[in-house]
């Protein structure tokens, strides 16, 4: 039973990662700029694709038809020859392996870019218009950004290999001196959990440390007053909904091996991290991450299936029902500033 | 009729809304919606539309989780046909009465909160309602499949009567099928008997209260206004509506599956009310029509289609026409709404209904009235 | 009118937010009839008393009785229903409403209580409700402007709004915030003019203000707050010459 | 302007009532066939073309099957309109089919995206019937749609033809007379995989179920566990899934310590692509368990689905209705024809979709009439070859086919994108073959037909 709630509790804190780094990047807008962006789960999704895009171009090939040859099908034979390889040599092959990581460095500058214009381009006219309206208007360019990614990439998902070293389970049980093939997991998802933590650790350090940050925090907690200030808390913004953009976006190129990545993916994620958002109390960063574990471990326990033995369905509701008790229980969120969004 | 049941202006509103309606399938035919499925669609949706605007245009609360009651009222009226009788008549009226009750239950728990936060209550209801549906509840739901009608079926109180029947079962209204230009027309009644208590209850004193708690709640409260009771009626009274289109799309197409109770069909219904124009009476049901009609037409435009519409241009620019629009249609229908629902929201706040306005306003600048921006409640 | 009958007492009330003291032990009796002004610089805690009196805000001790009601623990609308209407400092109106129909839903509110479901009658047969609130703007001087959005007259045509829509219900005790801030000097004097002619209603009142000149000239008397706590009682005269106010607050403000 | 003409078809204007006394005075000197046949039938084609409803799921988790039954339905239209090579309007037998569209009538199709959501399918198949006039409807991937779509064209009395369903109920409990299906079914796949399972894997083994959960998993997973428990399997747990799921992770966790040593993947399409390499990825078949390797089943897999899970797909057994791989006459007929059009060789899925299409036209050419009870008499109790799956027949009980099943396997070393899977074993008709009562349900009647 140890190992099994064990195993529960690690994949627990691998999903609560994975949640806590996408209501990262929504919290981040909403706590600066005082936006609900719906649109949070399509930047997700733009940076998968930024993945697939990278992996187009790694594995591009040139194609020579053999008519002599006839595949069982009737279609004549088609040689393909990696370019990349072809080129680079080795060194391509192991870029090519690790196109997913690789993928970050180039997705970084896109989706600043891109958060930067959505901002100064759309968002930045609503700052004064009802929540309802920003929602709307997110939500719209959401189902844009999904669509134009169907209408280039299909409807279909795109299986982006994980990096050949990386593949398969760890024995985790073996390293912590138990007994050994008891506790095993993945090792992408062990990844992807250490980078969650790097990326929340790299975004809380820089709010801390540096004096953007504390300007940005400080605009947090009093917009008004750091304006007269005479600091351009404006421009920072941008900056902010641009960094927002790169956390959800690097969040998405990093979750790739783990599930393909097709236009809907976003939209899966959508109701879920603002559900995380509210539980962790809108515009707390702690709280979101707290949060994100929080819903990540009670689901992964919920689907145990002495649990459910007990409580059909539940693995299905759990993290409504947790959500709904919050706002009904403490309507601020675990960790959030009381009146945020109330009238 | 009598000036104090209904002002002038309403009255020539709800003739010509009736007038439009039951002559949709001449004036659509020639848009290629004149056929009585898409026209019970359109009036089904409007019902729920209609519903819809009384809690968020008139109240100010945005739910995103209607569908639920939507789901709750087909799930209810399937059942109805399958126990008791293949009349539509119980099955509209049980459906009503159980949505309503959910809805009471659910508006009560959430409205305990408002803003954002009561957008992610309902939300978190329609997703478990729908989880469950899909799942545990499979027993009631017959989960992802949808409840159906079968020959096998009770029906208590038909085979009291001795009434039976050939070949699959088919709900009737009094003993006629309602299906076809039948149901259509069903449906158009309901419609029209829903847009009149709109419009009754926009025009009445309740319907002012809610107008004013969506404008300033602060104030309703210290005015003497037990404010919690009266979004309650507007969330009840909405889900009723819901309930009632729910049950009538079972009734003219007896089936009831789980995905009409997902948050996207919830998020559809607040794309119509905006799309139409919040806090009008007419501006959701044109917004109905409008997601529908490209739901069901341009989604069904293919290249092929494309390619002998474009056939009189030159070879190359024909391609060319086709393969840009067909982006834009087909199964990339989408990107159409979502297009135009950003530049509505952008540019027309109001919806169709302040574009409506805005033109009119142009040809007439005699006219006083301000325009009255409707917004969304914070 | 019955002379020294007490309409609201506040006993002994505190408020505390975290460490700072809002209001320390107010003990306040207000007659009935009588126009009661309270005074004092910034942050004395006046408008946090209004608060607590009509039950936007708990006290953190003591209670407010409202003619032998305990108010305190009250939801506002039960109050106002009980006869306590207030002028915000910053109108707290219905912007998207109609000039009329933001009278008219305060004397709904007086006639139907607090909900009813009278979701079939027509607002256009409500023809009793109508004519009261066109009179009553009539007597504010906004009855030209009926028709308008609400959200869109001026701050001062806001206030006079908001006073009649108090107005309407008539009230047993009306409470002012600061009713003539950022009014002109003309609007000043006939929104005073208009107060006076509700004294001579009898009706109970009591007002915050800077202005002097209003407090002086409606005032029948007067309590001066100054960090949260009552420094001074009485009658106007009496106010102006005691020298802890002046210091406290007549000699620094003016 | 299609959309425009389209818009008045002689129906249209008849029931809008405009027209509705010509009508009735045209409708008595109308030409009858035969004494049997009737002209007043739903979407009684009139003109020189007939159409055809396809219901395709082209989004949602079975949207790469829906593709592809897409380009077998465009390819087997344009078979029997005589376009292309033909196809396996040369291997049929019998075969009434003369490659001059049906009953001489251009074939003609109107398509609808399900999004693989059993509502959404039967609002489509609604609109291509009440609008466009379609005369059959054909297609679908889950089998949730299947049912949906089937109780829909019995109420209006049109003919489904099912594209890739699989569940038992389709022909079990929800059959109805105006569907058909060509496919086999889950309780098939139980009978033809059980002996190779217990070849290969002994008799002392303990299964875990992964299901999706709706008609078509909970069917299944009955099956296989009927089969293997006959085994002597012991079964450890039996876990629903929700259809459309992303992430397995805290469903896969449980199997690590639970004492199974075999693993049963009820999934199919998207669900399987990502349930099955996220099983493999954790470690799942790298284990040792009970002494014995731990092994991963797919009962129900297609190349697509093969293709899509990768290497993770290699050595698993599963079952299919058909491989391109096959060497009769008629697999091969199709595969050339196919893989000429589209470059890679057919799915099983647009293999049924192909026969399916091919079938309904020739029982509407030996019924001489689109009239849906003739049709159906036609097509009850059939007997044909050379589609592939050797000799099959349309059952009249229950409308599903009787015909051989395979049962495939991961292949090791493919040579090529497409060859993803080995067939190990074809399992006849006779084995495959059972009592058509055991899963209850009622047909209903095929007449009167109702009038849509």
């Amino acid at each position: 039973m140890f190992e099994v709630i064990f195993l529960q509790f690690l994949n627990g804190l691998d999903k609560g990662a994975a949640y806590a780094l996408i209501a990262l990047g929504l919290t981040l807008v909403f706590g600066t700029l005082g936006v609900v962006n719906f649109a949070h789960g399509a930047l997700f999704m733009l940076g998968a694709f930024c993945a697939v895009t990278v992996r187009m171009f790694l594995t591009m090939e040139t194609v020579t038809v053999d008519p002599t040859q006839l595949s069982p099908w009737g279609a004549p034979l088609e040689i393909r020859e990696p370019l990349v390889q072809a080129w680079l040599g080795d060194f391509g092959a192991v870029l090519v392996n690790y196109s997913v990581p690789f993928s970050i460095l180039i997705t970084i500058p896109i989706m600043l870019l891109v958060g930067i214009g959505l901002e100064r381009g759309i968002i930045k006219h609503f700052y004064k218009r009802p929540h309802a309206e920003q929602i709307l208007v997110t939500f719209g360019l959401a189902i844009v950004a999904q669509e134009v990614i169907k209408s280039i990439f299909g409807p279909n998902p795109i299986p982006q290999p994980m990096p050949t070293d990386l593949r398969g389970a760890a024995d985790i049980g073996a390293w912590l001196g138990m007994q050994a093939n008891v506790i095993t997991y993945p090792i992408w998802r062990l990844v992807y959990f250490l980078f969650a933590g790097v990326v929340i650790g790299a975004v809380f350090a820089f709010l801390q440390f540096t004096t953007f940050g504390m300007v940005v925090r400080a605009g947090m907690a009093d917009r008004e007053t750091v304006g007269l200030l005479g600091i351009n808390i404006d421009r920072r913004f941008t900056i902010m909904f641009g960094l927002a953009a790169v956390v959800a976006g690097v969040a998405g190129v990093m979750y790739t091996p783990l599930l393909p990545p097709n236009y809907h993916i976003g939209m899966d994620f959508l109701v879920l991290s603002f559900v995380v958002v509210v539980v962790g109390g809108m515009g707390s960063l702690p709280g979101a991450v707290a949060a994100g574990f929080l819903l990540g471990i009670l689901q992964s326990f919920a689907s145990m299936n002495q649990v459910k033995a007990i409580f059909p369905g539940i693995d299905q509701i759990i993290i409504y029902l947790v959500a709904v008790v919050i706002l009904l229980v403490r309507p601020r969120g675990l960790l959030g500033r009381r009146g945020v969004m109330e009238a | 009729m009598n000036p104090a049941l209904m002002s002038r202006n309403d009255l020539f509103l709800l003739l010509g809304f009736t007038l439009v309606v039951l002559a949709m399938p001449i004036w659509l035919a020639p848009f290629g919606a004149g056929y009585p499925d898409l026209l019970q669609r359109f009036m089904i949706y409007g019902i729920f539309a209609v519903g819809f605007n009384i809690l968020f245009g008139l109240t100010g609360y945005l739910s995103f989780g209607h569908a639920a009651f939507f789901g709750v009222g087909s799930y209810t009226a399937v059942w109805s046909l399958k126990l008791l009788t293949l009349d539509a008549i119980p099955a509209l009226f049980f459906a009503v009465i159980i949505s309503g009750l959910f809805a009471l239950v659910i508006g009560f728990l959430c409205l305990r909160r408002s803003g954002i936060y009561f957008s992610i209550l309902t939300l978190a209801f329609a997703q478990m309602s729908y989880n469950l549906a899909y799942s545990v509840l499979t027993p009631i739901t017959n989960g992802e499949t949808g409840l159906q009608l079968t020959l096998s079926d009770p029906r208590v109180i038909d085979a009291a009567v001795g009434h039976t029947f050939v070949g699959q079962p088919i709900p009737t209204l009094l003993g006629t099928p309602i299906g076809g230009y039948a149901g259509f027309y069903f449906c158009a009644g309901f419609l029209i008997i829903t847009f009149f208590i709109a419009q009754r209850i926009a025009g009445s004193p309740f319907g002012m209260m809610l107008k004013a708690i969506k404008s300033n709640q602060t104030r309703m409260q210290f005015t003497g206004f037990n404010t919690r009771p009266y979004a309650l009626s507007a969330f009840v009274i909405s889900g009723m509506y819901a309930g009632l289109a729910g049950a009538l799309l079972a009734v003219t197409d007896p089936l009831a599956g789980a995905e009409r109770m997902q948050w996207t069909a919830s998020g559809e219904v607040v794309l119509m009310t905006i799309l139409g124009g919040v806090g009008t009476l007419v501006g959701p049901v044109i917004g109905a029509w409008i997601i529908k009609y490209f739901e069901n037409i341009l989604s069904a435009l293919n290249d092929n289609i494309l390619a002998r519409f474009f056939d009189f241009l030159p070879d190359g620019v024909d391609t060319f026409f086709v393969k840009v629009i067909g982006k834009f249609v087909g199964d990339g229908w989408h990107l159409t709404l979502g297009l135009v629902f950003v530049i509505i929201v952008i540019f027309l706040p109001g919806g169709i209904m302040e574009g409506v306005r805005r033109v009119a306003a142009m040809f007439d600048r005699s006219g006083g009235k301000t325009s009255t921006r409707t917004q969304a409640a914070e | 009118m019955a002379q020294n009958n007490v309409v609201l007492h506040v006993a002994d009330v505190h408020k505390r937010f975290g460490g700072l003291h809002a209001l320390a032990d107010i003990d306040l009796q207000i007659e009935e009839g009588k126009t009661h002004a309270i005074i004092g610089p910034n942050g004395a805690g006046k408008s946090t008393l209004l608060n607590v009196i009509i039950g936007k805000l708990p006290p953190t001790s003591g209670q407010v009785v409202f003619d032998g009601t305990i108010l305190t623990g009250r939801k506002p609308y039960q109050i106002n229903q009980l006869g306590i209407a207030r002028v915000f400092q910053t109108p707290e109106i219905f912007a998207d409403l109609s000039v009329l129909h933001n009278v008219m839903i305060p004397a709904l509110a007086k006639r139907d209580g607090m909900f009813r479901l009278n979701m079939l009658r027509t607002l256009d047969s409500e023809t009793g409700i109508r004519a009261e609130a066109e009179h009553m703007l009539e007597d504010v001087g906004l009855i030209n402007r009926r028709h308008m959005q609400a959200g869109s007259l001026s701050r001062g045509d806001k206030r006079r709004m908001e006073l009649a829509m108090c107005l309407i219900q008539h009230p047993r005790l009306l409470l002012l915030d600061e009713p003539t801030a950022g009014m002109s000097r003309h609007d000043t004097n006939t929104t005073i003019d208009l107060l006076k002619k509700i004294k001579a209603r009898g009706m109970t009142k009591v007002i915050i203000e800077h202005d002097m000149h209003v407090v002086f000239s409606l005032a029948d008397k007067i309590s001066v707050l100054a960090q949260g706590r009552i420094i001074a009682d009485g009658m106007p005269d009496q106010v102006r010459g005691n020298p802890k106010v002046q210091e406290a607050y007549l000699g620094g403000a003016h | 302007m299609t959309l425009l003409k389209r818009g008045l078809t002689r129906r249209r204007v008849m029931q809008t009532g405009m027209a509705g006394i010509i009508g009735a005075g045209v409708a008595p000197i109308m030409f009858t066939r035969g004494a049997w046949a009737q002209e007043d039938f739903c979407n009684n084609p009139t003109g020189d073309t007939v159409t055809i409803g396809l219901n395709l799921p082209l989004t949602g988790a079975y949207a790469e099957e829906g593709a592809d039954e897409q380009k077998a339905y465009e390819l087997a239209i344009a078979h029997l309109n005589g376009e292309g090579d033909g196809g396996l309007l040369n291997v049929l037998a019998p075969s009434a089919l003369k490659g001059n569209g049906i009953l001489g009538k251009k074939v003609g199709y109107v398509s609808s995206d399900s999004q693989t959501k059993s509502d959404v399918a039967r609002a489509g198949a609604t609109r291509m019937i009440e609008r466009d006039g379609a005369i059959m409807i054909t297609g679908g991937s889950s089998s949730g749609e299947a049912i949906a779509v089937q109780g829909l064209c019995q109420e209006k009395g049109i003919i489904f033809m099912a594209g890739l369903t699989h569940s038992n109920d389709t022909t079990g409990k929800d059959k109805r007379r105006y569907g058909f299906r060509h496919f086999f079914n889950a309780y098939q796949s139980g009978i033809a995989l059980g002996p190779v399972l217990g070849q290969e894997y002994g008799a002392d083994r303990r299964a875990y179920h992964l299901t999706a959960d709706y008609t078509w998993g909970w069917t299944q997973e009955e099956s296989i566990k009927a089969a293997t428990e006959a085994l002597g399997w012991e079964t450890v747990a039996a876990v629903r899934t929700p259809l459309g799921s992303t992430d397995y992770s805290q469903y896969l966790t449980p199997i690590l310590n639970s004492g199974a040593d075999v693993l049963i993947l009820n999934h199919y399409g998207l669900d399987m692509v990502n349930s099955l390499p996220q099983a493999v990825q954790f470690g799942l078949r790298d284990r040792q368990a009970n002494g014995k390797q731990f092994q991963i089943v797919t009962p129900l897999v297609s190349e697509l689905m093969a293709k899509g899970a990768g290497e993770a797909m290699q050595g698993v057994f599963g079952t299919s209705n058909w491989h391109w791989n096959l060497q009769d006459p008629g697999s091969i007929a199709f595969t050339k024809s196919f893989g000429a059009a589209y470059g890679s060789p057919p799915s099983q899925a647009a293999h049924t979709a192909y026969v399916q299409m091919l079938l309904y036209a020739d029982a509407v050419e030996r019924a001489g009439t689109f009239y849906p009870p003739e049709v159906i008499k036609a097509l009850e109790g059939h007997e044909f070859d050379g589609m592939g799956n050797g000799k099959t027949l349309y059952r009249a009980e229950d409308h599903q086919c009787m015909k051989s099943v395979l049962v495939v396997q991961g292949n090791e070393a493919p040579t090529s994108e497409f060859d993803v899977l080995n067939v190990v074993q074809e399992v006849d008709r006779e084995t495959t073959t059972y009592d058509p009562s055991i899963f209850g349900g009622e047909l209903g009647p095929a007449e009167p037909a109702p009038l849509c």
